[in-house]
Formats: C-alpha cells, structure tokens, sequence
C-alpha cells in the first residue's frame, strides 16, 4: 500500500464563474479502521482562499501549519494580503525543498484573488511541480475516481448554487467507490462577497 | 489353388499345409480385381497412370482419386481397396514427416520404400488384422539418383521396376510395357504411352469415358522433381494420343 | 448374399478378394431410410425424412449441423451417426480454434475415413448428388437423370428438384409433412441450417401440385408417376445394422467444375 | 527450501537472464448498461503496450449469440484466447442442445467456470458480458479467477475507477434527494457511454482512438463506432 | 489399434478443447512443473541469436514486409548476410525477429503444413489468416507453459482478393492493422508509417518510399540496424523477395563538433 | 521566532528532515509515491536564422494524465529555452534556478549569456545530484557564436547536434528528423517539421499528448508560441449534466459574509504599490 493512502481522504476543487468551490471529505483512518469522522483536509488561508491537503494525516498538520507560518510571515512583511499565485509559488518550493524527503502529501488550493476576484485553482504533486488548469483539481485516494466524474460533469461558467451541486455529486460519487474517503463531506462556494460551507448529507460506511 | 476352404484360409498368421497363407493371396487377389495401374520409368522422370472405374454417374469427375502425392516429390498410386489405400498414404505421409523432422529433407524413395514393406508385412503375421488389400506404386526422380520407381504387393514384397503394372489387365499392360524401350523415353513422352497402355488394355474401350477416367502424374526433370498430376494440355494430348491408337488399333483388327 | 465361411469377420479376405462385411454392411445402409443430397453451384441440399418411431415418440433428427459449412444427413442407426458426428464437430472446432477457418470438408471427409482400418468402408467420394439409403435407387435415377441441371439452378429450384427426388424413395402409406421432412441448405450467404415449418411446407405443396422448377425441362408426370408406384415391392424400413457411410460430403467450392 | 539463492557465493555469472512475465497489460475500457429491454455495451478501440499503440481499430467486443456481447480486455492474449474457447463452447452448447442458442445467463455461468478453470494462472483480463434473457437487459462482470456478479451497470478495464462513479450517479441516481425522472432509453445509453469514453479518454492514457459500442434489443445486435482523441 | 515404426495413429477421440484446455500442439508435450528449479535452473532462457525490427505495410493491392539482414549474438553483429523475411506460399509471406533458433524451429512445422497442403493437392492452400492464427496459438501455448518462442512475427498475405497484415509476439498477442513494426521499429518505423497510412489506404509505390525511408531510420538508430535489408512484396501478381540496401549519408557527423 | 516546531525558514537548498522517517516507512513495506512525470516529447532543431524548440503538453502520475496543458519549454534567458522532460517538479525547478543564475551572470558580464554557458551550469548542477534530480533536457539558443541546440541527460552528460529529441516520445519525434531533417531550412519548413515530431510522439506515443508547444529563437527575437496547435481536443458531451438545485443533500449551512467596504480599500493598496 503507499504511504498516500494510509490515512485516506480526498480534495477537489473547481471552476466556477466569479467562484470556486473546493470540497473535501471528512475521514481520518488508519489503512481500513476508520478512526473519526470530522477530520477536515480543508483549511481557511485567507479570507478568499482556501488549502486543501490530501495524504498522510500527520504530513497534513505539520504541512499546514509551517505554511501558515510563512504565509503569516509574508503578510506581515508585506503588508498585504497574500493571492493565491503567491501562495502556490510558496508551497510548490517548499514542497520541493524536500525533494529528497517529501511530505506525503498532495495540496490543492482554490480561492479567489483578494483584488480582481478572479478564481484561481491549483493542485500540485507531492514534490511540488504545480498544475493549474481552467476546470478543476482533484487529489486524494479517488484521484481516479474524481478524474471521471470531473471530466463528465463539470462545465464553463457554473453560478455558485450550480457549482455546488456539480462538486459535491463528483465528490460524493467518486468517494463512494473508493473504501477510505468519505464517512461525511464539506464543500465550500468561495465568491466576492461570502463563503458557504455545507455539511453533505452523505453514506456513512 | 486345391486347399482353398479347407480352413487353412482365414487367417493370415496361418499357413496351408502346402506352405502357403491363402489370406495374403486373397488380398492379392483384391489388388488384382481392381481397375489396372501402370507406372513407367523413363530416362528422365516416371509417370504414374490408372484407369478409374466410374461406379455412379453422381460422382464427381476427380472424385475417388488413386494417385496420391507423397510432400511433393514422391508419387503413389493404389490399386485395390482404396480405402487401405488411403491409410497407407497417411502412413506414408507421416513417415516422410518424420524422416523430415530428423534430417531435413525429402525421405529417399529407397526408405520410404523399406519402411512401406515392412508396414505391409508385418500385416501378414498376425491373425487380429487383416493384410492390406493392396498394391502400391511408388515413384520419384531426384537430382542424385534420377528416377526411381517401387512396387510393394500386400505380402511386403517389393521391387525397383523400370515398368511395372498391376490391376485386372495386370499381365496385358506388362506386356504392352515390354514393348517400350523405357529408358530412351522421357518423362513428357512415357505420358502418351502411358495413356495408349491404360486405353488398350481396358477391356471395354467404347463409350470409354463413362466406365471410367484415366488419372495421370509425373515427375521427373521437367517437373523439377515435383510430383504433379498431369497439367490439363499434357492430359488431353496424352488422351488424344491414346483414344486415336485405339483407333488405329481397331482398324488394324478389322 | 448368401453365407459361406469368409464372411464371419472383417479381417478376413475372400479368395475372390472381397471383405463380405464390409459388403453387407453396404447393404444394411439400402435398408435405413433414404436421404438425398445434391448441390448446385453455390448451394449444397440434404433431404431426409425424419421417422418417429412410435406414436408417442418425437421425429428423429436425421440431418445433423456439423458446423457453418458442414452438415451430414444419415442412413441407419442415429446413435452411431452421432458419434461420427461428434467427432467431426470437435475437428470443425479444432480447426477453427487452430487455423482460425472451416475445416476444409474433403479433409474432414479424408480424416474420417482413416479412422480406422477395420471400419466396414471407409470410403468416400465426392458426388454431384446422391441418394442413399432405403429405395434409393429411385432418386439416384431421378438424380442421374437431372444431374446437368442442377449446377445453375437457383436454391428454391434445387430443392425442388431434391423434393422430388426424394419422394420417390417414400414408403407407401407415408404423406411428406412439414413435421416429418427435414431440408437442410448451405452455401453462398447461408450457413448450414434447416428450413423453418413454413418453409418446408412451401416445398411439399410444390412436390404434390407438381410445379416445375422454373429453370428445368423435366418431365414432371414422369417424376410424379416414380412416386407413386414405384416401392410396392419393398418392405418399410426397420431398424438398421451399423450405418458405415459418413456422409454425403457436403460442397465444396473447388469441387464444382 | 535449499537452493541457489541461499547460496550466493556459488552463483557464477550465466548467460543474462531474461525475466519472462506472461501477462502484458494491454489496456482498454468497458462500460455496459442494462435498461428494461435492452442493454448496450461499448469497448474502446485502442490495443497498447507501455506506451506504445500497436492499432487505433481493435474490436474488444465479441458477439456470442443474438443476445449476448462479451467485452473483455487486460492482457489481450489471454482475452483473445478466452474468447475464442467460449465461442466453441457457444458453439458446443447449440450443438448439444438441438440448436438452441445459449442463454444469456448460461454463458455468464459458463464463463465463470471457464476462467476459474485458470484459478492458479489467471486469465488476466476484465470481462463484462451484456445482452438480454426473457427481453429483460443484464449486465454480468467478472474478476480474473472467474467471480461473477449481476449489475445494472459496469464500468471495467483500465478507466473502470474513472467511469464506474459515473455510471452509480447517472444510472444508479445514487447521492440524489430528489431523483430526477428521466426515463432510461437506448438514445440515453448510448448517450452516456458515448460521454463516460470521452472522460476516460481525456484522463487515461489507455483508453482513447475511438469506442465500438453494442445495442442489444429483442431485434438483434445493433453496432456503432465513434471516434474518441489518439494522443 | 495398431501402431508401428514409431508412427502412432491418435485415439479415436482425441483433441477437443475441454475448457481451459488447449489445443495440442507439436512438441508441445513437456511434462508441467518443472519450471522452478530448485537449484536455479531456468528453461526459459532469453533469445540468445536475435534479429531486430521488421516492418510490414498494407497498400492498397498488397503488402511489403521487409527486415535486414543482420542476425546478432548479443552485442556481437554475428551473421551478415541471413534472411528474416520469408515468402510461405503463393499467399503468404512472414518477416521474424526475435531468436533466430526459435524461428527456425518454428519454422519447420510451417513448412510441413505447406507441404502437407501440396500432398492433398485438393487446391486448398494456407492463407495468412489461416497461418495468423495458427501461430497465434502455438506461441499462446508455449508462453502459458513458460517456454515461450521468443519470437515478433509479421504475417502478411492474400486472403483471397484482401490484402491481410498481422502481428503476433512473444505472449501469442496478436492483432492486424495497415502498418505495423516489432522491436524498435515500434518506437521508429510507426510514426513514419502511421503519419501516411492513417490518411488512407496507400499505393505500392508510396508503401514501397515508406519502407524505404523506414529501413534507414531503422538502421541509423537501432544498434543493432544493418543497411542491407531483404523484402518481400506480395499482390496478386504473387510474391517477390528482394535484396536492398540503404543509402548512407554521413555528411552530417562532419559538422558535428562539441558536446 | 525560532523554536522547535516551527524553526525559521531555511533559505536555500534542499532539506533533507524527512529522509530518515520516509526510509523507514519505505522500509516498512509502504510504497512511495510517485511524483508527477511528463512522460514527454521535447525536441529542438537548428535552422537557417535560430534555433526552433518544440514540447507536448501532457503530464502523467502513472496511467492517468495529470495536467493536460502543462508547459515543458521553460525560460532560461531571452535568449535561451530549454524543454524538459523527467520529473515535473526537477525540470521546473531546475530550470527555474538555473534561469536565475543566467541572468545573474548577464548583469554581471553585461553581454549576451553564451548558451555553452547554461549548457555547463546545467550539467554540473546535474552531475552533482548523480541523476537523482531526474530531469532530461533539450536545450536551445541563440548567441552570438550562432544557434545552439545541446541535449541534456540527467546524470549530466550532453551532446550537441544540429536535432535533438528526448521524453519517452523521442524516438518518435527522431524518426521524423532523421528522414526529414536538413541544414539551412527556412522557418516556416522548420516550424512544420518540428511540429511534425512533436505530432509523431503525441501521437504514438502513450506518455505524450494533448497539444503541441512552439518556440523560436532568433538572432535578435524570441517567439514562443505556447499551444501553437491544438492536436486534441476534448469531445463534446452528448447529455446535460447540469442538476436540479437542491438535488445534493445538505446537514448544514454556514455562510462567511464578507464587508464590501473592505474590498474597497483594496484600491488603496493598489496605489501603495504604484
């Protein structure tokens, strides 16, 4: 088994017009034995953005945690809000700092841009080499899965309700058909003026 | 043939009290009473022919054949039972796989001749089987060694010949053949004879084609030592050949 | 055929050269009941009569499908015919499985008659058309009778002509219905199969009326009167000795000249 | 157990060793879907090795009865195989039943035999067999050793990860509150196979060239090809 | 039933593929098992004298199959002047790479199925499909007992009016397609034949050029190319096998300098 | 600032903290990962006025794509691109690196940075990681002693050719050069010759795909033409997948409102940094 899939879980994220959405699962286990249900792999970086982080569970703290310290570190120094590009460009190096010892981790970031609002979304592999397309990120242990139901489902310019759904019927779909992700769901609509975070309503076994 | 029935005759791993195995004889007999085929031996090739006997109207022309190809180089024709006949084929044709398998080439005709006999007569030492109710003649031409040409009877005797003939009109054709000069003739001319021979000695010449259809082969140095039933021209003109001796013949007669 | 010490065996040889076995073999074949076969140039036919042997039993299948291209029709024991026949459908599929085509029928044919030696006749020809079995002289001569007509005949009047052939070899009392007849076709554009009720009734309602096959000249009182009174002479069939005939060899496309 | 390896010491360098590995992955994908009468299979039409494309135009789909189709792919030897022994046993069934054709359910029962005849050197192929038994439409897929199961829908082969959530959420209307009612037609089918294939060939480099698809109603089998991307 | 000078008629009911049985091939009767060894006997061993690449394509009327001449022994460049494509009969021609000594083995039996069809002389010959197949077979059977022929095969042929194109490797994997290549002819020669053939079917003088240009980057790239080369071209005026050579250009390693 | 858990930022090079855990990990019987790869066509010709360099676009993590329209021809200097082919992350990084070391030297040279230059910083740096910064690499320029294409291997060594290819597509992209190839071509000749290379590999090659990258580099100018053909593109869905709102179940809501007045005062920022 790789390393990727001890703890299980999932991240994806998407396009939408003036928004984005990224959405995660809520499990935490070890190999098949599932431990708790409200482990969240998306964490709040800015007002607009958000980091999503799929693999090891211990990787994602510390992961997490050292880039809001630099993250914290820039704003300071900079005295602005950090974009999104920014922030990838942070974590691509630091991702590939350890090149030769990596966190086993793959992130996905989605937010908007905290002037022109523009969406951005990016996912990157373990070693940094980052990926940003115009449609969606997917990462997790139903990478696979994900991959279908994104290249199915999602279309151009999706209002925020319609995102939604897209999101989370991918979402939910994909992590059914994989043993450890799921055991619950969050999705979060970033737009101008507001986040919206939903619990889903998902199978719970 | 005085101890005929007295039950002396019914099994080939029995002898007559004169010394004889009236089953092998018996199986002669089936060889005999079958339509004749002759095989020459010419300077440069042989030439197999046979008068089949048409039994029905419905069968197709080539149906029932009797000359046979051995790989491709080897010529056989059966006079007899033909279904023996076929088997034999297939014996031969393994044969000839076999000695192809272990020295890569065609099996010399001498072998197969050897291999053939043997066949035939360990058929006639035991009393579960019957003796093959045949008689079969090989031919082939060689490079090395030029034409050569067997006869095997159903007791595993075998001969080399430069003309042999077996088959109902067996004694007719050898004398016919007697009167050629083999070994001047080529292969492309023995093919005329051939037919005149079949033509002459079948009893009941008229209305020739429906009682039965003359089967020719060859091979020799113009066939590149592939045997090769006879190409249709060569067929026509050997018949042409044969059918206006006959009338030659017959005038002669009359 | 009378009994004389030879004939107790098929290892044994007459002094006259002939195997008597095999020979009354041959003759138990004239005893089973008659099937035909024939061929144009593209399609082959068999006919056969299938028989019930009791009220209350089903017809036996006299035709049997050996593959797409093959299929043998019988005279004689079915048990024994099937066995054949099974060997020859695990050929077909071998050689199919193997070579990834039919198995040529002259060699299926040739393969079957070196079963065995003491096989009462292996033998086998190759026929433009052919009737075998109880009365089945009275087809061969409807046969010999027709046989240039048959190479570029179309299918319907091909098996009219095989209808008609084999109606002669009909015992008295029965009528040809579509539940006794079996016609069995294969050629250009048709894999070996049966022709459904329908079909065969079209057929037997073309016998009876007597309709000419379009592209031929026969006569057909001549063939009707055959039908009628030929067989009063002859018992019906009984239950036959071995069958040693393996099948009319089915066509060809090489064969046709 | 005692032998060379516990020894290597003695070992001497040979000739170069040549590993042989009989199973080559030979990629490709399967989604079949069964409706109320009907049910429509499809295969891509790509046959690779590695990374290589031997051809664009390779027909995983076998047409065993009037009703019934068999996709199979994996290592294409042991597909090719399979497939060909199952035609003659097809074949073998029709002969020993008086001509009748097989039945679909039948040949779900056989092929399962047949490939768990191989338990201990497995066909290495993903098969799915759709057609219809009674006018109703299956769908049966197998593992390798030869488990068999009943589905409404499969996704199988080397996108079946990709495509199988699809199917469970399209078809299976599966995570939906309120289900919408769309009837499922042949046009919907074949729509949505069509659709699932053009994912696959975007994300699974062993899936692409084009998707053979099958229609099995009650009238016979109906064929369509449609062209997917060949990168 | 008897049987005689080694010569053994079958059982009467013999063959029949029970499921998951095979097809009994020639030679194909080595006793199962003894494929580990504990003392680190290996039969399989790997293609020993080997020949590279072959390259077939179907035109519109035929197919040329073509390879070079050169038959190595490891890194050795061991036999110059052998030929790896084959005219079969009037229908079929074959191109082989892979080991040498497996292809001459397997070779023979082709022969003997050629011959055994001229014995019938019943008109009915071995068309490439036919022979496809039949090697499709015997190399599945001998990979599933782990003693493959360690043989690429390209058959091509007349299949009646068609022109037929196939390949079969190691594993018995095999498939036809217009163009097709083994070894690293797969990498090389199939873009270039791809890129002409997938416009439309080709004429024999474009095949011919495609050949051509395919043998010579074939032998500028693949360490184991020869410039000379034979090829067999087959249509329905028959078959010919032909002796080519290609023509070097080495103008370029002039301007060359540095690295 | 500095403490245990969050020690501060290490500035340069890689940080090797995880080693010892991943080795025992791996020792333990889990599998590492795989890291990204561009499976790969790149390659890179010298014609009559520059140098003409072309890439594919797909990145795979095994069978599946993972980027469909990545860029494989990274910037070096105005003068100098290179393709890369390996891992995803050593080629971009490498690169990127190596960009900056190259404009270093042009600010302190003042001249044209000489492509034998890159060339020489790219092996050495290669050559120290033994391979291990997987990164395959065709390079190409113009300087003042001409057009340059060198072919870098990642354990270091190079080659320097007239045509180049490397990635797993390269044999394909070669057998077009090898047998179309000449000195001295025209740039529209040159353009569609290297766009037929990179379409060979694209095409036949399972590890390559999506569109075709092209850059040209002049005497005087450079062109990149990213996705210069779209070589594939995306079938069109047959259905709508679009759901009825409210078709996903929902246990809870919770909705961040932001102040819009704040977003207002970023128009102040944007003047601070004018």
């Amino acid at each position: 088994m790789s390393i990727m899939a001890y703890n299980g879980g999932c991240v994806v994220a998407m396009k939408g017009k003036e928004c984005v959405a990224i959405a995660t699962d809520l499990r935490f286990g070890l190999q098949a034995q599932t431990i708790d249900t409200n482990f969240e792999k998306v964490f709040p970086v800015n007002k607009h953005m958000y980091l999503g982080l799929a693999g090891l569970q211990t990787d994602i703290i510390t992961v997490y945690k050292r880039l809001m310290f630099r993250k914290n570190l820039y704003e300071i120094r900079e005295n602005r809000v950090m974009q999104p590009e920014r922030f990838a460009a942070m974590l691509s190096s630091f991702l590939y700092e350890h090149r030769f010892g990596p966190y086993f981790i793959e992130p996905v970031i989605a937010g908007l841009d905290p002037k022109t609002f523009k969406p951005f979304i990016c996912n990157m592999d373990l070693i940094g080499c980052a990926n940003m397309p115009d449609d969606f990120v997917v990462a997790g242990t139903c990478e696979e899965q994900l991959f279908g139901m994104c290249e199915t489902l999602w279309r151009e310019n999706m209002e925020p309700d319609d995102l939604f759904e897209t999101i989370s019927q991918a979402m939910l779909n994909a992590f059914d058909r994989d043993a450890i992700s799921g055991w619950g769901a969050k999705v979060y609509i970033i737009e101008k003026d507001k986040v919206t975070i939903r619990k889903l309503k998902t199978r719970m076994d | 043939m005085s101890s005929i029935g007295t039950g002396y005759d019914l099994s080939a791993s029995q002898f007559s009290p004169d010394g004889r195995v009236f089953q092998v004889e018996y199986a002669m007999k089936a060889a005999e009473i079958s339509g004749t085929a002759i095989g020459l031996r010419g300077k440069d090739g042989c030439i197999l022919a046979v008068e089949k006997v048409i039994t029905s109207k419905l069968h197709e022309p080539d149906s029932g054949r009797r000359i046979f190809t051995i790989e491709n180089s080897i010529g056989m024709v059966i006079c007899g039972l033909i279904t023996d006949g076929r088997a034999i084929v297939n014996y031969a044709l393994k044969e000839a796989q076999n000695y192809r398998r272990e020295y890569g080439q065609t099996i010399p005709l001498k072998i197969l001749n050897e291999r053939l006999s043997s066949l035939f007569h360990a058929y006639t030492l035991y009393s579960a089987v019957r003796p093959y109710g045949i008689c079969i003649i090989l031919t082939t031409w060689t490079e090395q060694n030029g034409a050569e040409m067997y006869c095997i009877e159903p007791s595993g005797v075998s001969f080399g010949y430069y003309g042999c003939a077996t088959g109902k009109a067996k004694q007719a054709a050898k004398t016919e053949i007697e009167k050629l000069k083999l070994n001047t003739l080529t292969a492309r001319e023995l093919l005329n004879e051939g037919a005149k021979i079949i033509y002459r000695v079948n009893e009941d010449s008229s209305d020739s084609d429906t009682k039965f259809k003359l089967e020719l082969s060859w091979v020799g140095k113009d066939t590149n030592g592939i045997h090769q039933i006879c190409p249709v021209n060569l067929y026509e003109e050997a018949k042409a050949a044969a059918t206006a001796a006959m009338e030659q013949g017959d005038s002669d007669v009359e | 055929m009378f009994r004389n010490q030879y004939d107790s065996d098929v290892t044994v040889w007459s002094p006259q050269g002939r195997i008597h076995q095999v020979e009354y073999a041959m003759e138990a074949v004239k005893l089973g009941s008659a099937t035909v076969g024939l061929k144009s140039k593209d399609y082959a036919v068999l006919i056969a009569l299938k028989r019930a042997t009791s009220e209350l039993s089903a017809h036996q299948q006299k035709i049997l499908r050996i593959d797409d291209h093959i299929g043998i029709s019988m005279a004689g024991i079915t048990a024994d015919a099937r066995v054949l026949c099974r060997y020859m459908r695990q050929e077909c599929i071998n050689h199919k499985y193997s070579y990834g085509r039919n198995h040529p029928v002259g060699r299926l044919i040739n393969l079957l008659g070196l079963k065995m030696q003491t096989c009462p006749s292996a033998n086998f020809y190759d026929c433009k058309a052919m009737a075998i079995g109880a009365r089945s002289q009275s087809a061969r001569t409807y046969l010999e009778k027709h046989l240039n007509e048959f190479k570029d005949c179309n299918l319907s009047d091909l098996i009219n002509h095989g209808v008609r052939a084999f109606a002669g070899t009909l015992p008295n009392e029965t009528k040809l219905n579509n539940k006794n007849l079996s016609i069995c076709v294969v050629g250009k554009n048709y894999k070996f199969h049966c022709l459904d009720e329908t079909e065969l009734e079209k057929y037997i309602t073309a016998e009876i009326v007597g309709t000419q096959p379009t592209s031929s000249a026969s006569d057909s009182s001549e063939v009707g009167v055959g039908r009628t009174e030929r067989h009063g002479e002859e018992q019906p069939p009984t239950l036959n000795p071995q069958d040693p005939t393996p099948a009319e060899p089915a066509t060809e496309d090489r064969r046709m000249q | 157990m005692l032998g060379i390896n516990q020894f290597p010491e003695y070992q001497v360098p040979g000739a170069v060793q040549h590993q042989f590995n009989p199973y080559e992955n030979n990629g490709g994908s399967i989604v079949a879907i069964a409706g109320d009468n009907f049910a429509v299979i499809g295969a891509d039409t790509r046959l690779s090795a590695g990374y290589n494309i031997f051809t664009r135009n390779h027909s995983k789909l076998f047409q065993l009865t009037s009703s019934a189709v068999l996709a199979s792919c994996g290592n294409w030897c042991d597909s090719d195989t399979l497939t060909s022994i199952l035609q003659t046993r097809v074949r073998q069934y029709s002969d020993t039943h008086e001509n009748k054709e097989i039945s679909l359910n039948a040949i779900a029962q056989l092929l399962s035999t047949m490939m768990y005849g191989r338990r201990f050197f497995p066909y290495y192929v993903s098969n799915i067999l759709a057609g219809i038994y009674e006018g109703k439409g299956y769908v049966y897929s197998y593992d390798p050793i030869g488990h068999c199961e009943r589905h409404t829908y499969r996704a199988g082969g080397s996108s079946s990860a990709l495509l199988q959530p699809i199917l469970d959420n399209q078809i299976g209307l599966k995570n939906m509150e309120e289900k919408p009612t769309i009837p499922l037609t042949v046009d919907r089918a074949v729509k949505l196979v069509t659709d699932t294939f053009i994912s696959a060939a975007e994300r699974d480099i062993y899936t692409g060239d084009g998707v053979k698809i099958s229609i099995i109603t009650e009238n016979g089998v109906e064929e369509r090809q449609i062209p997917l991307r060949k990168d | 039933m008897m049987s005689n000078n080694g010569v053994n008629f079958a059982p009467f009911w013999h063959n029949g593929p029970a499921p998951g049985s095979f097809y009994n091939f020639p030679q194909n009767n080595i006793k199962s098992n003894s494929a580990i060894d504990e003392y680190g006997f290996q039969r399989n061993g790997g293609p020993i004298t080997t020949g590279t690449s072959i390259v077939g394509v179907k035109y519109d009327k035929g197919v040329i199959i073509a390879g070079d001449k050169l038959v190595s022994y490891g890194n050795l460049a061991r036999y110059h002047n052998v030929d790896r494509v084959f005219k079969i009969n009037e229908n079929i021609i074959l191109g082989m790479s892979g080991d040498y000594a497996d292809f001459q083995f397997i070779k023979q039996y082709i022969d003997e199925i050629i011959l055994s069809d001229f014995s019938a002389d019943d008109r009915i010959v071995l068309k490439p499909k036919d022979l496809y197949t039949w090697l499709t077979r015997v190399l599945y059977n001998r990979r599933s007992r782990f003693n493959p022929l360690w043989l690429d095969m390209v058959v091509g042929g007349m299949q009646g009016e068609e022109p037929f194109l196939g390949h079969i490797n190691i594993r018995g994997r095999s498939y036809t397609n217009d163009v097709i290549s083994t070894g690293y002819g797969t990498h090389l020669a199939l873009p270039l034949l791809r890129e002409y053939s997938e416009k439309g079917p080709l004429n024999e003088e474009t095949a011919q050029q495609l050949i051509q240009k395919s043998m010579e980057v074939l032998f500028y790239r693949d360490c184991r190319g020869y410039p000379k080369y034979s090829q067999a071209n087959i249509n329905a005026n028959g078959v010919t096998v032909s002796d080519h050579e290609v023509k070097q250009n080495w103008d370029l390693a002039l301007s060359i300098k540095g690295y | 600032m500095n403490s245990v858990l969050a020690p501060e930022i290490e500035q340069h090079g890689f940080n090797f903290s995880n080693c010892r855990r991943n080795e025992k990990l791996i020792h333990d019987g889990f599998k590492p990962p795989k890291a990204t790869k561009t499976g790969t066509t790149i390659v890179g010709i010298i014609y009559k006025h520059g140098v003409i360099l072309g890439a594919d676009t797909r990145a795979t993590s095994g069978n599946i794509v993972s980027d469909k329209n990545c860029e494989k021809i990274h910037f070096l200097a105005k003068n100098m691109y290179c393709c890369g082919a390996g891992t995803a992350a050593d080629t971009e990084m490498t690169t990127k690196m190596i960009a900056s070391q190259l404009e270093l030297h042009r600010l302190n040279t003042n001249r044209v940075v000489p492509v034998p230059c890159a060339s020489t910083l790219l092996k050495q740096y290669l050559f120290r990681y033994q391979g291990h910064v997987s990164a395959a690499l065709v390079l190409g320029g113009v300087d003042n002693q001409g057009p340059h294409i060198y072919c870098i291997y990642p354990h270091g060594s190079t080659d320097k050719l007239p045509y180049a290819t490397m990635g797993s597509g390269s044999l394909a992209a070669m057998s077009v050069f090898e047998s179309r190839w000449k000195p001295d071509m025209e740039e529209e000749e040159g353009k569609k010759l290297v766009r037929d290379a990179i379409a060979a590999g694209i095409f036949n090659d399972l590890g390559s795909g999506s569109n075709v990258d092209l850059c040209i580099i002049r005497k005087d100018s450079t062109q990149y033409l990213r996705n210069y053909e779209l070589a594939n593109e995306k079938g069109v869905r047959n259905l709508d997948y679009t759901y009825k709102r409210g078709t996903t179940g929902v246990l809870s809501v919770k909705k961040i409102a932001f102040d819009v007045v704040e977003e207002s005062t970023s128009g102040i920022e944007k003047m601070d940094t004018n």
